[in-house]
């Protein structure tokens, strides 16, 4: 299958940010009609990487040759030209605010050098269509505005835009962390297609059972530098081991669970919205419950209930065995409800800000006295989270922007273990977060959850089998299952899942 | 009940100036004479050049407060260019365009090269025209007969041709400025939604990093917005000049808050709630129609400003008040 | 319409009669005692006065003749402006069968009367007070601004004086006109005042410029060492000016409320076809503050009163036409 | 190399001040006098005082174009109070202050509740305070002896305390607005700086949702900013009037622009990038002090404009073009 002259061969790249050395003399090569993969922790630099190889940092050391012949990139232009098509990590940074859904679909026909001058919306529809109907888009509304989609709606969007390009490398970096399961394979049959077809693909991925499955060779970035490479058959320990070095192989929890038993949280017949079932869940002190379900099953829409943000049509929640009713997120905070949103970029953090003002951002009444800041106090209880969390960060002090997103990810989280709580919420707190940090942060909740409790919301099983004491099924907003973890049956539960009706 | 909010959000403005238009026509019907028609237009012309062109930068989320002495500086330099070099108009006209571009250009230049934020970029470029205008003339009003620094007098004029341009009619009814302002509205609502330009600038203001990595040289479009900001903004100035046929150095004075005035108010025709050039010209005819309503039922000038505002304002709660958004 | 008692149609109650003031600037006090003026005039010859104006908008000027000719006005006056701006739509009006009295403004056109405050006059009455009280030889600051037409003539006498009398030194120019003008003149007087501490006299021949230099005279409290000369008058320059350490020495100024009242008795004339001359002079006069202090004069109340030639303009009357009693002019 | 760059970015600003600073008492050495010192922070109080007030709507993302026309009619109302309605400076004081709030708080309703984007709401705000100022006046300017409309003339006069917080000087050397002025920046450098209300302003800049979903009422937030920056603006009107003496309807003109200008410069000031009050006090002085200085210098008034203008621009290149930043 494969050539023997790489189609791309990056030699000894290297880029800084400032004093950040984010790689240094980082070698790959790349074939034709072959699934490359390449991990790394977090802030390894494989985003960066990505960004060299497709012209958008044009000040990078190192040569890189296509087909055998050096090329340098000024601009993504350049490297679209030489058939190089991007999905960036970032949804946000793959769509554009003012257009619509078809236009986004259409991108290149817009804005390419050769793009017609007269911007004609019946054929920009018309071609939005064609390339809707490869990843099984048709059911979009090609006009009304991409603001009014999902997230993986986006996402799939920008695949589909990616793929109609016809690259001869298609790179996509972290394209499931924020698409189901389901769209999930369908992707991945779309790139066995594509690999067949003699493309070449460069993945990137947090989740080390889709590497395992789809790759065909893994090279791995380790702090900015080249890991080395892995050839099928891979194993995801092998991986693990190369990425980060050893790992503890299981978890555990640190404390007796049989005293703790308290009822924290109880939902009665809650009923969110007008079309849905009511919900009943009972969560103990001690206790890390996961909740799973696909996109779009109504997840989000209970935590963010729970936490105050939305009203709901009748029920009760109750708190300690209290009836609580939260008008909004301050009264949920202060009855010690906590919960770290998903899309930390778009709903968590603050970018100009330092780490320190991050964590201790919900609870400055406490870090001031008559609304003078206690500084001091801010500082010692945010070096203790980035300590036991294992933040990786020059100091409290850094600008949580030159964080990784895995590091940046544990700020968040740390925002919210900060404070005594009853129950902290975590939507999708592992999304893009690496093997080695989703393990910090387990471990972390693992160790700390005494008299409190964690709910944590995901769409990722092994995720949630690794960390959680109960496991619930959400679809269509009902609850169909709710078991110890140590008791499930994996294959029923993703049946579960995604059952219909 | 919601179509009826998604009518008013629409077409609430238009039915404002409808009511504003049919009103005042009632009570003064010489309100609704052609020759007044063309009134309001003339008067608006400049301002209404000025907000198309600073339409351009608000599209790329930028702005442009170097519009107003911009084109009170084309004034100085094509007075200057006739009036003592004694050159032929169409020096004046070629020099202040080529002033035009060369300040939007370093408008751009500092705004996409050297970071600056848009605001601090023109507002100091603001400041450094207004004082480079003053400076050939040492602060006079530069027209014929002035007395020059060597002593003697100024011989040059304003030229039949340039006046034309700012004082003619064209069928002894409409005045070429209006005509001008119209082509130029035609060009630009075409370039901004038929041309993939458009489209781009547009993409560009609602995520830049997005069409950056869709390959489109972001930062060369930029510059453009703020060279052709520049460019229309010269293009009013020689206008300006042309209608009051003297280098009076205190021209610039209200344009640029009336013209961001008009541009933003763009944003409430038809509720698209974004920079256009069909909302700049509709806000800028607007409060033109206004104010001269106003003038004619003889309200006193002082209350004007006023009724202004209040109708400005209540335009704007309609407009943006009653579409609900999620935060 | 009621009519007047022996006056030639239409002001004999045929219709009513509509004029236009059309207006380069509407602030400051000068524009605004003018405006009273005509205001008055107007009311008692039974005249709607429909007032156009924007502060500093040449084009806009031009345009609101247009606006006047469409809604087919009796009569129209120009109150300041450009010239080369102005000398067109002027034209225009004539052309449309509208007479037009100009003021301030030279319109180049034999059948628009121009009446005019004679600035040069106005200038060189308070450097003439200058030159007695320093005795032909002052360090004088000087606080004015080019390319304003009244200032611009004003500036003629101040360049002939500085002629005629070698010692007479233009130490320094300033002057700004930012709003507030009289804060922002005095910041810039201050800091003149330190770079040139021999200056003994100022002439701002405005009297918001005046303002400003009086103001900076007391921050520095040099208000002993330095006097001032200024143009205009107006209750709060009285009220400054006979102050007993007060430095502001004359000032020289016309009545602009006066001035307002000639221009609707011009345009009313006009409408009734009656022949005016051409030209008509309001001539200032100088008040100096010894003597406002000499007469107790403490507002312009008592100033007109004092003053009769000031308050009343004896020019364009007739008997049919009513002149106010109350004494604004 | 990187080091230096670092440096300059973050002294720059105040690097070439103190070149400025030395350069003028070089020249002139009465510049260095304490009179001129104080004559220098005096002719920036008002102008100052807006700068802080419009740098809390910049802090949470916004903007403020009321601020310079706030000033003006709180100069109409306090003189309006003392000189037509004869009634004691305190009243004068306690309406403006009041108008300040109220005016504040439209704006903070029209942009938080009503959604207006903030320089569309602002901006029919000015407009309408613009009108509004001249009303009770007619068009005039307010002071003892002005005639009224039932023809009698006003009484009224300015209280002598009220002259004093304009006029008067403490040790008969600091005038009482650069005391006010100093208080003010204190308190506000240490509110934004020190305290956790800062915090969040400032965190609801960077990411207004992120700090809603940390539980923040982030509407109460905004709504405050503008309500702060309408009460200093009044502040500042209060002084204005205090200074002048006189309700004079053109008082509000170049406010605006300049307290912009200064709080833009403020972000340059220490390299930080981003509204600050210190920032702000020493964009205002640095302007002040630039514009005494060449007055000093007998530069004639019409290249200062320019020179301001070079500065301004040339500090900018420095602070942000020297730093490199991805896109
Ligand atoms: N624009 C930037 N400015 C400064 N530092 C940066 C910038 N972008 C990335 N870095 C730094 O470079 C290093 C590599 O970042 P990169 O985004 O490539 O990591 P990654 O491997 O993609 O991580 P993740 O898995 O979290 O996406 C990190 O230390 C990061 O903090
Ligand atoms: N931005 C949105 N626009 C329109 N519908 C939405 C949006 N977000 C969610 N929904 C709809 O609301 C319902 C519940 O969504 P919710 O976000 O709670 O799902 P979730 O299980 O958390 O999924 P996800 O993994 O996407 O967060 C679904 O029917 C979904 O389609
Ligand atoms: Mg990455
Ligand atoms: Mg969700």
């Amino acid at each position: 299958m494969k050539d023997k002259q790489p189609i791309i061969k990056a030699i000894n790249i290297s880029k800084s940010f400032g004093v950040t050395k984010a790689l240094s003399k980082v070698n790959f090569d790349f074939h034709k009609g072959e699934i490359f993969s390449i991990v790394g922790a977090n802030g390894a630099g494989k985003s960066t990487f990505i960004k060299i190889l497709c012209g958008y940092y044009a000040d990078y050391e190192g040569e890189i040759y296509i087909d055998g012949k050096l090329t340098k990139f000024q601009s993504p232009r350049d490297a679209y030209e030489a058939g190089i098509q991007v999905v960036h990590q970032s949804i946000e940074q793959g769509i554009v605010q003012n257009m619509s859904v078809a236009e986004n679909l259409a991108l290149e026909m817009i804005v390419s050098p050769e793009a017609p001058f007269i911007y004609e919306k019946k054929k920009i529809i018309q071609r939005a269509k064609e390339i809707a109907r490869k990843m099984d888009l048709e059911y979009l509304d090609m006009e009304q505005n991409i603001q009014d989609i999902t997230q993986s709606q986006k996402q799939m969007i920008i695949i589909a835009r990616a793929l109609a390009r016809k690259p001869k490398l298609l790179i996509l970096d972290e394209p499931t962390s924020s698409i189901s399961d389901r769209e999930a394979s369908m992707l991945f049959e779309t790139l066995y297609r594509l690999r067949d077809e003699g493309v070449s693909i460069l993945f990137i991925s947090h989740y080390l059972a889709e590497i395992k499955k789809i790759s065909n060779r893994v090279g791995v970035i380790r702090d900015g530098k080249f890991g080395g490479l892995l050839y099928q058959p891979l194993e995801i320990s092998q991986i693990v081991k190369k990425m980060v070095g050893n790992l503890q192989s299981v978890l555990e929890r640190s404390y007796d669970k049989k005293n703790t038993k308290k009822l924290v949280l109880e939902l009665k017949n809650l009923v969110i919205d007008g079309s849905s079932e009511p919900i009943n869940m009972k969560i103990y002190s001690g206790e890390i419950i996961g909740l799973i379900g696909l996109i779009g099953a109504g997840k989000t829409e209970l935590a963010e209930t729970l936490f105050g943000i939305r009203n709901s049509i009748s029920g009760e929640i109750k708190l300690n065995g209290k009836s609580v009713n939260f008008k909004n997120i301050h009264q949920a905070i202060k009855q010690g409800i906590h919960m770290v949103p998903e899309n930390r970029t778009v709903n968590a953090i603050i970018p100009e800000e330092s780490i320190k003002n991050n964590i201790t951002l919900p609870f400055l009444n406490f870090f001031s006295k008559y609304g003078v800041l206690l500084e001091k106090n801010e500082i010692k209880a945010s070096k203790k989270m980035i300590h036991e969390m294992g933040i990786k960060c020059e100091g409290y002090n850094a600008l949580i922007e030159s964080l990784s997103g895995g590091n940046q990810q544990k700020v968040v989280v740390a925002r919210w273990l900060l404070m005594k709580h009853n129950i902290v919420i975590l939507d999708e707190p592992f999304q893009g977060v690496d093997i080695k940090s989703r393990r910090d942060m387990s471990q972390y909740l693992m160790e700390n959850t005494k008299e409190s409790s964690v709910l944590m919301i995901s769409s990722d099983i092994d995720e949630l089998i690794d960390v959680t004491d109960r496991i619930m099924v959400m679809n269509k907003g009902r609850i169909l299952s709710d078991e110890r973890t140590s008791q499930i049956d994996r294959d029923k539960l993703l049946s579960l899942i995604t059952q219909e009706g | 009940m919601e179509k009826f909010v998604a009518f008013a959000i629409k077409y609430g403005f238009l039915i404002v100036m409808a009511g504003s238009f049919l009103g005042f026509g009632l009570l003064e019907p010489s309100f609704w004479s052609w020759s007044n028609m063309f009134s309001i237009l003339l008067g608006v012309t400049i301002v209404g050049i000025l907000a198309l062109g600073v339409t351009f930068t608000l599209i790329v989320d930028g702005f442009d407060l170097s519009i107003g002495s911009t084109a009170a500086i084309c004034v100085m330099i094509s007075s200057y260019v006739m009036v003592v070099l004694n050159l032929n108009y169409i020096y004046a006209i070629l020099l202040s365009v080529l002033l035009g571009v060369t300040i939007g250009l370093v408008n751009g230049l500092l705004i996409v090269k050297a970071k600056i934020p848009d605001l601090l970029a023109t507002l100091g470029m603001m400041f450094l025209i207004q004082g480079l205008q003053l400076i050939p003339s040492a602060g006079m009003s530069i027209g014929t007969g002035m007395m020059l620094a060597n002593g003697s007098e100024a011989k040059g004029e304003f030229a039949q041709q340039f006046l034309f341009l700012g004082q003619g009619r064209l069928f002894n009814l409409i005045p070429i400025p209006v005509i001008v302002f119209a082509i130029l509205a035609i060009i630009i609502y075409f370039i901004l939604q038929y041309t993939k330009w458009g489209r781009i600038l547009y993409a560009i203001g609602g995520n830049e990093k997005a069409v950056k990595l869709a390959g489109v040289s972001v930062e060369r479009y930029k510059i453009a917005a703020y060279v052709l900001s520049g460019t229309i903004s010269s293009i009013a100035g020689v206008l300006l000049a042309a209608r009051i046929g003297r280098g009076d150095v205190t021209s610039g004075g209200g344009l640029l808050l009336d013209a961001v005035a008009a541009a933003l108010i763009g944003y409430a025709v038809l509720g698209v709630k974004k920079p256009n050039a069909l909302g700049s010209v509709v806000g800028v005819i607007f409060i033109g129609m206004l104010l001269n309503g106003l003038t004619m039922l003889s309200l006193p000038y002082y209350t004007q400003d006023f009724i202004k505002g209040v109708v400005l304002v209540a335009a704007l709660i309609f407009t943006f008040g009653l579409s609900k958004s999620e935060i | 319409a009621k009519g007047l008692k022996g006056a030639p149609p239409p002001f004999n109650g045929s219709r009513t009669i509509r004029v236009a003031l059309i207006r380069q600037m509407t602030e400051g006090e000068f524009m605004q005692t003018y405006r009273a003026g005509a205001q008055i005039q107007a009311n008692l010859l039974g005249i709607k006065l429909i007032v156009f104006g924007k502060s500093m908008d040449n084009q806009a000027e031009a345009n609101f003749v247009y606006e006047a000719i469409n809604m087919k006005v009796d009569g129209i006056i120009i109150d300041h402006g450009l010239s080369e701006t102005m000398m067109k739509p002027a034209a225009d009006a004539i052309k449309a069968g509208i007479p037009v009295v100009a003021f301030d403004v030279d319109l180049k056109n034999p059948k628009i009367p121009q009446i005019s405050q004679d600035d040069e006059l106005l200038g060189m009455l308070a450097l003439k007070q200058m030159v007695k009280d320093f005795h032909g030889k002052a360090n004088v600051g000087y606080v004015s601004i080019a390319g304003i037409l009244p200032l611009d003539k004003r500036d003629k006498s101040w360049q002939k004086i500085k002629k005629e009398y070698p010692g007479i030194k233009e130490i320094v120019k300033t002057g700004t006109l930012e709003s507030p003008i009289a804060s922002k003149n005095a910041d810039q007087v201050k800091a003149v005042l330190l770079a040139h501490p021999e200056i003994n006299a100022f002439f701002a021949p405005y009297d918001e410029l005046g303002k400003g230099v009086v103001q900076a005279l007391r921050e520095a409290e040099k208000q002993d060492k330095v006097k001032v000369y200024t143009a205009d008058i107006s209750t709060q320059d009285i009220r400054e000016m006979i102050k007993p350490d007060s430095p502001w020495a004359a000032t020289a100024a016309t009545n602009p409320a006066s001035i307002g009242a000639v221009s609707v008795r011009a345009i009313a004339l006009k409408i009734a076809g009656i022949k005016i001359p051409h030209k008509i002079l309001i001539p200032p006069m100088l008040f100096t503050a010894k003597e406002l202090r000499r007469l107790k004069i403490k507002n312009m109340k008592q100033l007109r009163k004092k003053f009769p030639k000031f308050n009343s303009v004896n020019l364009l009357n007739y008997p049919w036409i009513p002149v106010d009693k109350k004494g604004l002019f």
